[in-house]
């Protein structure tokens, strides 16, 4: 029991050296260290920013589409809503329907490429040619035609949609990695051993490649966010509540934001919030490439 | 042109890698000699410093490495570590040729080896880039290969030894008379090996070379070498006649290592592991013997003071325990 | 953005020359590769320009059949309204110098019918169609009404038509075209072969390429490209002194926001109505020569209901919340350009309702925005307010969904505000969009909807006004002449208004009878019913009419003058008419 | 020669396959689109002025060009016109054969989206050696970050700032169309310019779009290939320092082929956005206008050509690459 | 016990349906290996060693012949089936730096497959931490100090014990050591070979030895058998010693005239055999597979095939028409 226990608090030692070593990667560039703030600060909108707001946002018919001003920091919309207010109430259907669709694509992507590698064969086969033609088959077209027949009626199913056809790459990278591993010494001692395959996958495979799951689920929710917001920009989709993308259309379609500079605010401030949440998962993952891949550690 | 084999003067090398933990020397303070037209065999442990040395010559070692201290004068050239920009080019290739360790990789996949011939000929100004390939391939046919095809292959095309000639006729094209060969046989069967091995030797003769041979096995320096070195933890221990070393090995790390080697006749209980590890970049110790550690005949001054490279006739130790040894009996 | 080439001068003769650019805003999309044909949807003929018809309909407030001269230079119609004879222009020529004739106008009113035109309807018994085209000399047709089922509209019928020459289109009516015609306005299994075959005939109508424009118009089409439709002046239109442009740019569009764009840098002569933004439209104002004419459009927005569904099956509701909507407000947020907030429902434009209705539109109810009347009417209907919010009668919670297709920006808009406006008077709202209007169409025809944006009071003919609250939609079908009434849910009826109903003042009355009547009445005739129809919209509220369309034209005066006046009954014609009329000059 | 033959022959076979699925998705896809376009333009007519009546026959007339039958008769039907190039008859083209309209539009998508593509892979190739050299600098650091951006940011997004920038605030370039007419089309300077100044935003998003993701590539690219032993081996013989530039640089782009396949896919795709942004009358915009107007032979068509433009490129990418590796040519199975 | 006759193995290059190679891995090979007992397996290159050892752990499938573990034949069972036996066979890989999983401690990896046996035969969580550090003091290791540790914090010599730690846990009857110590430091290999010998005497385990260097092949016991493979076919096999004084096959006399020879400890061989070319794969499969490359080919050599055999005079079995002692090893000066 004692060694156990030894074991136990030096892994425990491990894991505070990790985040020991997580805080020296995100303090050598403070750009990461914005990178992280900027994430927790969309989690936290889209979690609590409607909270701060009433149900139906308070309009003023006498300011439609007005310039940023000190009341309205980046102006208002065409029905004299506040834009900040809008971006705000609007992220959590997006963030929401981001998260589906990431942990869809992560999920699926990884089971299917973890299946297709590890008992490779027929069925690897039969995956991939799949897999080759979810990658071949452009993803926005195929949206667009689907959106006609697909309600979306919530950010759960927009998500659903979304996850169910974005798995492909996933799969192909997790696919390629689970084939390179299995070549190594310890997946095969562990089958020599007769360790069930759920082990195999669950402890010995999954772990190795948790890093790089995280990365590609942090880059599906931007994938997310970006198909839907475009699908609403487009307006193809009918929506209930407002949303980033049905600001962006109502912006340039309907407000001439790209027409009289009063109405820029509106535009700017659905695509700010897209700008800085790109800015804040790419500078996040840069941070992550660096945290779990010693190989690209600059000294 | 014939040029007579150079010397190669090593003196205080020091080598250091930028790590975490400040800059830590991979080789520290080496003295050799090659002498002209010989064969020298450096032996020496995984991370031992060999194939740091061994860059040395050419003033090529790796970013975060770089030579500390120390001089490499080569006959002809002068102070290598002085040499920059194109001279420093000009004289790799030109004047040493490098044999690289897992040479298995040291072709660009994408390009016929006649094409490289071609590069490197081009980069060194000659002339005659006929003569060059006419060259080439006389020295392939010397090496047992069909130099039409070689030249006319992609690396992928070609097995391990081959690979290993090609790499051994590029250090040689360009009439370079110091030849540095880091790992030559390694990852190649013992057949291979044998083979390349009478190759270096041959070549070597009959080009009148310098030659420096880098390994980790000591059965290689042992089938070629005149002159053995042996190298521990960036420290050169023990150099001396190879025969002479293996006959009558000093320092106790050589002997330890001599009698760790798996023999094919004898009494099998008569080989022995050294115990204890090699030491890594991290682990070597800074000051004192490197070697004290594993050592049977450590001694207190070992944890202290770095032992001298001692020359006694041809043979040249550094080793408080033999030094003290020596100084007894004389 | 355009930074336009030098302006070719090809000259013209007369006017002063000059190009003259313009939108179709009929015409989202240009084609490059379509062909210059009138009833393609992607053809390159454009109305007043390069495509003539027989005359051009005046924006009148009720009479449907007045028109400006196009092909036709005079016409009569009988006093019964039993035929129209028509004088073609005597100058006029195509474009190749061949004369317009009395058989071209005859071939194109065949061509017509092969592509669905009032007066040339396929469908046996359908109201006011042609029973015969006569040939009376080479200027001269004649076309008479088949009585049997007379509308008022025929003359309208006949003269908005396209006229095509013949020596390019004949080769696509077989020779026994006509009798084909008059069989397939029969009953039957030969009839319905023969309306196979014109069927057929209309789709190689339809993709009919002429090889050459060859145009009886001002102009005559250049090229195309996915940008823009350049035209020049045609030297053989018989007015053609006193057409100033030489060349004519027709710019492509995809969006309203690129009209904006054009309008706002002073870039286009004229443009046609587009919804727009305030501040947008401001921008429009104060560009250089900017200049707004406005007109009567025949047409208003109502916000339906779906009767059979609760509670709106309760006229109490639907008074409830008239009251509640502040259309002043609405309108202003939604289409503060385009758009006159109604005085009431009354099923009719506000313009020509003091025409049809005089002084009865004052005993409407105006359903001014009064909350306390809303919650007496929601009381009445027995709906309660618990905690500031309305429910059902039996408790439950009572939502206010509100349906629009995503793609009609100022429905949305309006939709956006009645909420905020419902929801601030304790009615639950929602606004849900569809993905677009073919959706929203077969959806609401489904029943699928509880409130709806719809057009009505599409003017300026009487039973065209009505047919819109009490046609099809709301179960009233008229075919022959004759009326059938379909239950709510079944057949298209959506609305699902009561068959009967009991109007203060005026007793029991059918509307969808009444408004049938108006196909045929008269003016003197319709006036009554109007008054009972409307009486009726505003006491029952099928719908509640939300705003009356304005039509917004722009112009330009930097470059040309001339332009109609405020209210001119030349308003919904487009620009090319204007210029073939002659109106439009150069500026000096 | 044989082995990039057989190569092509089975990218062939898969090739056809694929576009045999995505004909038939799309053909169901399509014929399962909720919506009655008939009754739509009926109301569209009605608007414009034209009597309920008139209006049904004229839609009829225009619906006629719809094919009939059964769903399976339909697919029969539309499979063996696939065979002939024979993608049907677009109604909101009053019956022109969806080939014609689709290859009118074609041309304003393919050339813009391969300048761009070039462009950006000129650039961003040159960029990413830069940062994979500098790679523990500032400046590195800095491209490799713009890079991530300019990658993760979305097509549209960069499309509605440039057109806000130089078409809006700072009028300098056209943000709509793709020429203006005054040109007689045709070798002239004024054609060529005009739509050469119209392409210049749409071209520079594209550009702008598909270069993050180049410059990524090729760092982590030249990155590998600058670990590579024989690269060290060449400098220790001496090669110049061109010679070995071009070393690393053909070795580093040879993995970027399959990027390019697949970019150029994400470009088309992207097309949409653009298009409808700077009103292009390309593919995209074309297929958003036939979801809009329910034209099924034409969006069909169109989601066809996009997915079979990007089959296409991935197969001439994957010939090009094993055109240059001679790895490749000789049979030998690459992981990349 | 494990035997197995005729095993045949062949490799079809996979994904390639037009023209697959096919590579003859394996040529009939019969082998016995008896309980406790040893063999090694030495060759060149590509031989076909590595395969044997996997095919014998059960970690590649055969085509042809018959393997019996314990007497039970494998090749009737499906692959679920084998595993149980399998299991009584495992393998030490060569390369200690990717055997062992670089995310988890050397508890974690050892407490894996032992809390898989006491789940089988319901043995508490003491005995598994009991056995852990039971299998570390056997492979010399002190369980206190190694346990927590991750691989990157062992050395070489230490992980490769940690593998075979590993293997312990299982109670193998039989090691499958794959050139255990061609990666492992000069000085640390003895101390490795040493092991393997020391468990075979306490534990009973046969050892199966593959290596490339026949001198280890006499440390892990003098009663081993030595195979000689030469592509996929079994030339000589007997006593580890007996072979290396008196090899009659020229192939196993050229592998070993190739060791380098101490020379200054050593004399070299008065008979050194060299063969005439170097080993090429694609040669005909006529005759004695290494008739090409010997200097001592007769006329049978090219037409017939040896098969492995017992002769007079010759104490070892042997492939070869004319064998012939020949005195090819370097011998110690001291014996001179
Ligand atoms: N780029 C580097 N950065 C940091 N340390 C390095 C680097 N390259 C080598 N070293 C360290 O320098 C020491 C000597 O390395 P070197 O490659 O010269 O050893 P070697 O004797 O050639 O070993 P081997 O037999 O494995 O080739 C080692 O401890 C190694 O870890
Ligand atoms: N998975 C595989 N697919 C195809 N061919 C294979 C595979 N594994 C081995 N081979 C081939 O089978 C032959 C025997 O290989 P094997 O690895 O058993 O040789 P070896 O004797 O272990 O060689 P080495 O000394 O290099 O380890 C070789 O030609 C090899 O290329
Ligand atoms: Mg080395
Ligand atoms: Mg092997
Ligand atoms: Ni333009």
């Amino acid at each position: 029991m004692s060694v156990l226990l030894e074991s136990s608090s030096t892994s425990a030692a491990m894991r505070r050296n990790f985040w020991a070593g997580v805080w020296r990667v995100m303090k050598r560039k403070p750009s990461r260290m914005v990178g992280a703030v900027l994430v927790l600060g969309f989690v936290f909108m889209g979690v609590f920013g409607p909270m701060f707001y009433p149900a139906q946002l308070p309009l003023d018919p006498t300011q439609i589409t007005a310039p940023p001003s000190w009341q309205h920091w980046l102006g208002t919309d065409d029905q004299g809503r506040d834009v900040i207010a809008l971006v705000v109430t609007g992220s959590r259907y997006v963030l929401l329907a981001a998260l589906v669709t990431a942990v869809i694509t992560v999920v699926l992507g990884t089971a299917i490429g973890l299946f297709s590698g590890f008992k490779r064969g027929r069925w690897d086969n039969v995956l991939m040619r799949l897999t080759d033609m979810k990658l071949t088959i452009p993803g926005l077209p195929l949206l667009l035609v689907l959106s006609t027949v697909w309600k979306f009626s919530s950010a759960i199913q927009m998500g659903l949609v979304l996850g169910l056809l974005g798995w492909g790459g996933v799969a192909r990278a997790v696919r390629s990695q689970t084939l390179s591993l299995r070549e190594r010494g310890f997946i095969e001692a562990a089958r020599g051993l007769g360790l069930p395959t759920r082990h195999i996958v669950g402890k010995e495979l999954l772990p190795s490649m948790a890093p790089y799951i995280a990365m590609n689920m942090l880059i599906a929710v931007t994938g997310g966010v970006y198909a839907q917001v475009g699908l609403f920009f487009l307006g193809v989709l009918p929506y209930e509540s407002n949303n980033w993308g049905q600001m962006l259309n109502t912006a340039v379609f309907r407000s001439g934001a790209l027409q009289v500079p009063s109405a820029l605010g509106f535009l700017i401030g659905p695509l700010l919030a897209i700008l800085l949440l790109t800015l804040a998962i790419v500078l996040v993952v840069d941070a992550m490439d660096e945290i779990f891949n010693p190989r690209l550690r600059e000294e | 042109m014939t040029r007579t084999a150079p010397g190669v003067r090593i003196d205080g090398l020091t080598v250091v890698y930028k790590t975490p933990a400040g800059e830590l020397p991979a080789v520290r303070d080496v003295t050799l000699t090659l002498e002209p037209g010989s064969i020298t065999g450096i032996v020496g442990e995984s991370g031992s410093g060999k194939s740091t040395m061994a860059l040395s010559l050419l003033n090529a070692v790796q970013p975060p490495g770089r030579i500390a201290a120390g001089s490499v004068e080569i006959d002809g050239l002068g102070d290598v570590v002085g040499l920059k920009g194109e001279h420093l080019r000009k004289a790799r290739g030109k004047h040493i040729g490098y044999v690289f360790q897992a040479a298995q990789n040291s072709l660009n996949p994408l390009k016929t080896v006649g094409k490289q011939l071609l590069d490197l000929g081009r980069s060194h100004g000659v002339e005659d880039l006929r003569g060059l390939v006419r060259e080439a391939k006389e020295l392939l046919g010397r090496m047992g290969l069909d130099g039409a095809r070689v030249l006319d292959s992609h690396q992928h095309e070609l097995s391990g030894g081959m690979r290993q000639r090609v790499g051994i006729m590029l250090a040689l094209v360009l009439n370079a008379h110091l030849v540095v060969l880091d790992e030559p046989t390694t990852a190649l069967d013992m057949i291979t090996q044998a083979n390349i091995l009478k190759i270096v030797r041959e070549v070597h003769a009959e080009r009148g070379l310098t030659t420096l041979v880098i390994t980790h096995d000591i059965g290689v320096v042992a089938e070629v070498a005149d002159r053995l070195a042996v190298m521990y933890g960036g420290r050169l221990v023990e150099q001396g006649p190879t025969r002479e070393v293996l006959a009558a090995p000093r320092h106790p790390y050589t002997r330890g290592l001599i009698q760790a080697i798996p023999r094919l006749v004898g009494d099998i209980d008569e080989a022995r592991a050294l115990p204890g590890r090699p030491p890594t970049l991290a682990t070597v110790p800074k000051e004192g013997c490197v070697f004290r550690e594993r050592c049977a005949l450590r001694m207190d001054v070992c944890d202290t003071v770095d032992p001298l490279a001692t020359a006694d006739g041809s043979r040249v130790v550094a080793c408080h325990a033999v030094t003290a040894n020596v100084k007894e009996h004389a | 953005a355009c930074s336009g080439g030098s302006t070719n001068t090809s000259g013209g003769s007369g006017g002063g020359g000059g190009l003259f650019t313009t939108i179709d805003v009929l015409k989202p999309g240009l084609d490059a590769s379509g062909p210059a044909n009138p009833w393609a949807p992607k053809g390159n003929s454009f109305l007043g320009y390069n495509a003539m018809k027989l005359g051009w309909i005046k924006n009148h407030l009720t009479d449907p059949n007045q028109f400006y001269p196009g092909i036709a230079a005079s016409w009569e119609i009988a006093p019964d309204n039993s035929s129209i004879t028509i004088h073609i222009q005597p100058n006029a020529k195509w474009s190749d110098g061949k004369p317009v004739t009395a058989d071209d106008v005859k071939l194109s009113l065949g061509l017509a019918s092969t592509t669905g035109s009032t007066a040339f309807a396929v469908t046996p018994g359908a109201a006011g169609v042609a029973s015969d085209v006569q040939v009376v000399d080479q200027k001269t047709v004649k076309v008479s009404q088949d009585m049997k089922n007379p509308s008022m509209k025929f003359a309208r019928g006949i003269m908005d038509n396209w006229v095509v020459p013949a020596h390019v289109w004949s080769s696509l009516l077989p020779a026994d075209f006509w009798d084909k015609l008059k069989a397939a306005r029969e009953t039957g299994a030969d009839a319905d072969k023969a309306r196979e075959e014109i069927l057929a005939i209309g789709q190689k109508v339809l993709a009919f390429a002429p090889p050459k424009d060859v145009s009886a118009g001002p102009f005559t089409l250049e090229r195309v490209n996915p940008g823009e439709a350049l035209l020049v002046k045609n030297k053989n239109f018989y007015n053609a002194a006193n057409v100033a442009p030489a060349q004519v740019k027709l710019l492509n569009y995809n969006g309203n926001e690129q009209i904006w764009n054009y309008l706002s840098a002073g870039k286009l002569d004229q443009a046609g109505f587009t919804a727009m933004p305030t501040d947008v439209m401001t921008r429009i104002k104060n560009a250089p020569g900017s200049n707004v004419i406005r007109g009567f459009s025949p047409v208003a927005v109502g916000m339906a209901f779906n009767q059979s569904k609760k509670p709106y099956d309760n006229v109490h509701v639907r008074r409830g919340l008239a009251y509640l909507i502040d259309r002043d407000q609405v309108t202003k947020v939604a289409s503060p350009e385009g758009g006159t907030p109604a005085l009431t429902t009354s099923g009719i434009h506000q313009k020509p309702a003091q025409e049809w209705i005089g002084s009865e539109l004052a005993s409407l109810n105006p359903y001014k925005h009064d909350v306390a009347k809303a919650e007496e009417e929601f009381k009445a209907a027995g709906l309660k307010k618990t905690g500031g919010k309305w429910t059902l009668a039996d408790g439950s919670p009572w939502k206010v969904s509100m349906r629009a297709p995503a793609t009609f920006s100022d429905w949305i808009s309006a939709e956006e505000n009645i909420k905020s406006q419902l929801i601030a008077g304790g009615v639950d709202a929602e606004v849900v969009t569809v993905a677009d209007y073919p959706v929203y169409l077969e959806e609401l025809a489904a029943g699928k909807y509880d409130v709806g944006f719809w057009l009505m009071a599409l003017g300026p003919a009487p039973y065209d006004i009505f047919q819109r609250l009490y046609g099809a939609s709301n179960g009233w079908t008229n075919v022959a002449g004759k009326v059938a009434h379909s239950a709510p849910g079944k057949g298209g009826n959506w609305m699902g208004s009561a068959e009967e109903i009991d109007v203060e003042g005026v007793g029991k009355v059918n509307p969808g009878e009444l408004t049938a009547k108006l196909n045929a009445a008269t003016p003197e005739q319709a006036k009554p019913i109007m008054v009972q129809l409307a009486k009726t919209a505003n006491q029952d509220l099928p719908a509640i009419q939300l705003w009356d369309y304005v039509n917004t034209q722009f112009t330009n005066t930097s470059r040309f003058t001339g332009w109609p006046e405020q209210d001119s009954d030349l308003l919904r014609l487009n620009a090319g008419v204007w210029i073939q009329l002659g109106l439009i000059k150069a500026k000096q | 020669m044989v082995v990039i033959a057989r190569r092509l022959a089975g990218h062939l076979a898969r090739g056809v396959v694929m576009i045999l699925v995505v004909a038939t998705i799309s053909f169901f896809i399509v014929r399962s689109i909720p919506g009655d376009p008939v009754a739509a333009n009926v109301q569209k007519l009605i608007q414009q002025g034209m009597d309920q009546q008139a209006a049904e026959q004229a839609t009829r007339v225009l619906y006629g060009f719809q094919p009939r039958g059964s769903l399976w008769e339909q697919y029969v039907q539309y499979m063996s016109g696939l065979l002939r190039f024979d993608l049907g008859q677009s109604i909101t083209h009053a019956g022109a054969p969806v080939t014609q309209v689709l290859g009118e539009a074609a041309k304003w998508t393919v050339l813009p989206v391969l300048v761009g593509t070039l462009l950006s892979f000129l650039v961003g190739i040159l960029m990413g050696v830069y940062a994979a050299i500098k790679r523990s600098g500032k400046l590195g650091d800095i491209l490799a970050i713009s890079g991530s951006l300019l990658h993760g940011v979305p097509q549209y997004v960069l499309g509605l700032l440039l057109s806000a920038v130089f078409a809006t605030l700072i009028p300098i370039l056209p943000g709509d169309g793709p020429v203006d007419i005054l040109f007689e089309p045709g070798f002239n300077a004024g054609y060529i310019g005009s739509l050469a100044q119209h392409a210049v935003l749409p071209v520079l998003t594209y550009a702008l779009a598909a270069y993050g993701g180049w410059i990524l590539a090729m760092k982590s690219s030249v990155v590998t290939v600058l670990g590579d032993d024989f690269i060290l081996a060449a400098e220790l013989r001496g090669m110049k320092r061109s010679i070995i530039f071009r070393y690393i640089a053909r070795n580093a782009i040879l993995p970027l082929f399959t990027i390019l396949a697949l970019s150029l896919g994400l470009l088309l795709g992207g097309a949409v956005f653009i298009e409808r942004i700077f009103n292009y009358p390309g593919l995209g915009l074309l297929l958003l206008d036939s979801i809009t107007m329910r034209d099924y032979a034409l969006m069909g068509g169109a989601f066809l050509l996009i997915t079979v433009s990007i089959i296409v490129a991935n197969i001439l990418a994957d010939l090009f690459y094993s055109a240059i590796d001679p790895r490749v040519r000789s049979g030998e199975e690459v992981s990349s | 016990m494990i035997t197995g006759t005729g095993v045949v193995k062949t490799f079809k290059q996979r994904g390639k349906m037009l023209g697959a190679r096919e590579v003859r891995a394996l040529r009939g090979v019969d082998f016995a290996i008896p309980k406790g007992g040893a063999a090694s397996f030495i060759g060149e290159s590509g031989c076909g060693k590595t395969t044997l050892g996997r095919i014998i752990a059960g970690l590649e499938t055969y085509d042809e012949g018959e393997i019996l573990i314990d007497g039970v034949s494998m090749s009737p069972l499906k692959q679920k089936q084998r595993q149980p036996h399998f299991r009584k066979i495992q393998m030490i890989h060569q390369d200690p730096y990717s055997a062992l999983n670089p995310t988890r401690t050397v508890h974690q990896t050892l407490f894996a497959p032992l809390a898989l046996r006491a789940g089988q035969t319901g043995r508490s969580r003491a005995w598994i931490e009991e056995r852990a550090a039971e299998v570390l003091s056997l492979v010399g290791l002190d369980p206190g100090t190694v346990l927590s540790r991750y691989p990157h914090q062992l050395s070489g010599g230490m992980r490769q014990r940690v593998v075979i730690a590993r293997a312990l846990t299982v109670d193998p009857e039989m090691l499958v050591a794959d050139e255990a110590v061609s990666m492992i430091d000069v000085s640390l290999r003895l101390g490795i070979l040493a092991l393997l010998k020391d468990l075979r005497e306490r534990l009973g385990v046969s050892v199966l030895f593959i290596t490339h260097d026949v001198a280890t092949a006499r440390y892990i016991g003098d009663d081993g058998e030595l195979y000689v493979i030469y592509r996929g076919q079994v030339v000589e096999r007997g006593a580890v010693d007996t072979i290396i004084a008196d090899p009659v096959h020229p192939y196993t006399q050229s592998l070993l005239s190739a060791i380098p020879v101490l020379h200054g400890l050593e004399l070299p061989g008065e008979q050194p055999v060299t063969p005439l070319e170097s080993l090429d794969e694609s040669q005909a499969d006529e005759g004695c597979l290494f008739a090409r490359r010997c200097p001592f080919r007769g006329e049978r050599c090219t037409s017939e095939r040896p098969l492995l055999q017992l002769t007079e005079g010759v104490p070892q079995e042997h492939a070869c028409f004319y064998p012939e002692r020949r005195s090819v090893i370097a011998r110690p000066m001291s014996e001179v």
